[in-house]
């Protein structure tokens, strides 16, 4: 019978239009299980009495329909299809000694109740809903006591805001390089406090580098941030017109030398 | 030390009459938008009172009025008749904007509580989007669980006395129809056939299910 | 058939009786945000109500119990009774959101615990204030633990009772881990490889608020 469903000649228009609108809707659904308990409709009959094997012939023919009509499926509806035409064999074929496993009657009674279990959270879901609601149906007291006030600040934070918390932390952890280890990071402020201090000295041509900090040049990174710490710095002090900067060429060494007021 | 026993006998005598205690705790519940804990208003009355005895009176006298006093979880609130509803203003309900995948989580957890996200998925056939779960995290109307005691030791979900004043109800064991889907075993997490031996050590552990635990909270 | 119809028509025109005009006053006016007038209760009501008579009612009823109804100005409203008034301070706490450094802070330990205080400036990258620790001693969130021993025996940190209580949880052993943080959406995911931190968007959000931060409590 629901062979004929969905067999192309002798379809009425309803029959296909109901076809039709099945698959065009997949997107509907949650799932294959959701499809099954909308399948298992067809057979009104309560859950409990449902015949599987008549769903599995649903399901699959459902599946072919949809190849037919070229509509994509999502790969859990196939690998579904794929496992009901496992248990349609399992059901049919008389059962074999030698196999191992659960027999067809005991996968198919735990389909059964899978469904069952769904549609009875779905009934549960809306018997819930359906429920007198805090703000709908009663309320709570809507004026606040405004007697014998004494405040006390509490502070409040949710177990959301504490994982997203962490979470943001071990995000920014995953980007490491951004993060900056702080023990390697030389800053213009420290720069130009140092420079400041120092270039009361700089009578003549100096090379910056000789204003790195101690124990700045070695380690590559510290030598890096430090360098760019102290250039950027120079640059600043050369801005309020205390310093006079210059280099020969290219990637040559830069050189400082302290710019008198009256000049 | 007799010092202390005389102490307290005075505190005793000092406990206002009942009728007295009643007032305090109609006072305090009519103030507070939110449920109060027995223990709080124990804390709020002078020594020696007796809130619970109060609380019924207060309950038993409201019987039948336009406010009722009812039972959240562990603490009382004063909430309008549900037959009133349409005489108020509503609030904006926060239900409208839930997914029916919400919807339906938010009841798995609610009556298979407490649930692990896999047996949620389990239960519904499709995986559970991000956004659901902390929906409901938001709403405060589930929270976090004792971690389930099975390799990878998942979290689980339980519902919150939140989700409990919402839906007026008492206990998570007043939802409705709680009783037949347990005697009908459609809250049992029943492993398909043939995972049996896979599932190892959760068959040993008797919080399989997840069921025994829901109302057995030990510590 | 002609009887329901009129039966309807009768309740159509016929007022509720007074007790239940008495219910529905009580009702609004506890749920009532503002005081009610007498004219906002008759447009509420169903018709041929009258609810000065109800109103006048319930204030009799009320007399002597914990809450009144009292005249405010031109409406009417349900007060608790003035002098019970002591029971009421704990009312009015004022909640605020705990600071982002703060909840940071709160977070590290208690995923880390027991840490000490350089270990949690070391996983936040900057340092922690001194008021930050305090803040969270005083809301009895965290407390001091065992010293480490490791060269000058630092103070750990761990978390309180008081901070499960708080967060709903029965061990810091049920929040969630880094993977389940990841499933639950919390977690951005890696930058494709190769992708320079720099061009990431977040960058800006960070600069805003985490990257002077880094450089300003250098100490």
């Amino acid at each position: 019978m629901t062979d004929n469903l969905f067999s192309e000649e002798q379809v009425s228009v309803a029959e296909r239009l109901a076809a039709e609108a099945l698959i065009v809707d997949v997107d509907g659904f949650e799932g294959p299980l959701d499809l099954l308990l909308t399948l298992s409709r067809t057979q009104k009959v309560d859950l409990r009495k449902i015949s599987v094997l008549e769903l599995a012939r649903q399901y699959l023919a459902f599946v072919e329909r949809a190849k037919a009509l070229r509509i994509e499926l999502a790969a859990d509806y196939l690998v579904m299809a794929a496992w009901l035409a496992f248990l349609k064999s399992r059901l049919l074929l008389p059962p074999d000694p030698e196999e191992d496993g659960p027999s067809g009657e005991e996968l198919a009674a735990h389909l059964a109740f899978q469904l069952e279990r769904l549609q009875a959270m779905r009934d549960a879901a809306a018997r819930l809903m359906g429920r007198d609601q805090l703000g709908r149906d009663f309320f709570r007291r809507g004026q606040g006591e405004d007697i014998a006030r004494i405040r006390t600040v509490t502070y409040s934070a949710s177990l959301l805001d504490l994982m997203q918390a962490y979470a943001r932390i071990r995000t920014r952890d995953e980007f490491r390089p951004f993060v900056m280890d702080r023990d390697k990071v030389y800053t213009m402020e420290q720069a130009l406090e140092r420079m400041r201090s120092l270039i009361g000295f700089a009578g003549s041509w100096t090379d910056m580098a000789s204003y790195l900090p101690e124990g700045w040049g070695l380690d590559p990174v510290r030598r890096r941030s430090a360098t760019a710490a102290t250039f950027a710095a120079s640059l600043q002090l050369v801005k309020e017109g205390h310093l006079e900067i210059r280099q020969t060429e290219n990637f040559a060494p830069i050189h400082l030398r302290r710019k008198d007021p009256e000049t | 030390m007799s010092e202390t026993s005389e102490d307290r006998t005075e505190s005793l005598f000092e406990a206002p009459p009942v009728a007295e205690q009643e007032r305090m705790v109609e006072a305090v519940l009519f103030a507070s938008p939110e449920p109060v804990s027995l223990s709080d208003l124990a804390a709020r009355m002078p020594h020696g009172s007796d809130p619970a005895q109060a609380v019924e009176l207060l309950r038993k006298r409201y019987e039948g009025r336009g406010v009722r006093v009812v039972q959240v979880g562990e603490a009382w609130a004063i909430r309008t008749a549900p037959d009133l509803g349409f005489l108020m203003q509503k609030e904006t309900v926060e239900t409208r904007k839930l997914s029916r995948a919400a919807i339906e989580t938010l009841a798995i957890i609610a009556y298979h509580q407490p649930v692990t996200r896999a047996e949620i998925e389990e239960i519904r056939g499709v995986s559970v989007s991000r956004g659901t779960i902390d929906q409901l995290l938001e709403m405060e109307w589930i929270r976090l669980g004792r971690r389930r005691m099975t390799p990878g030791r998942p979290v689980t979900f339980v519902v919150t006395p939140h989700f409990l004043d919402h839906f007026g109800l008492e206990s998570a064991r007043d939802l409705p129809g709680l009783k037949e889907l347990r005697a009908a075993g459609l809250l049992e997490n029943r492993p398909p056939p043939g995972m049996l031996p896979i599932s190892e050590p959760r068959d040993e552990e008797e919080t399989e299910s997840g069921q025994p635990e829901l109302f057995a909270d030990e510590g």
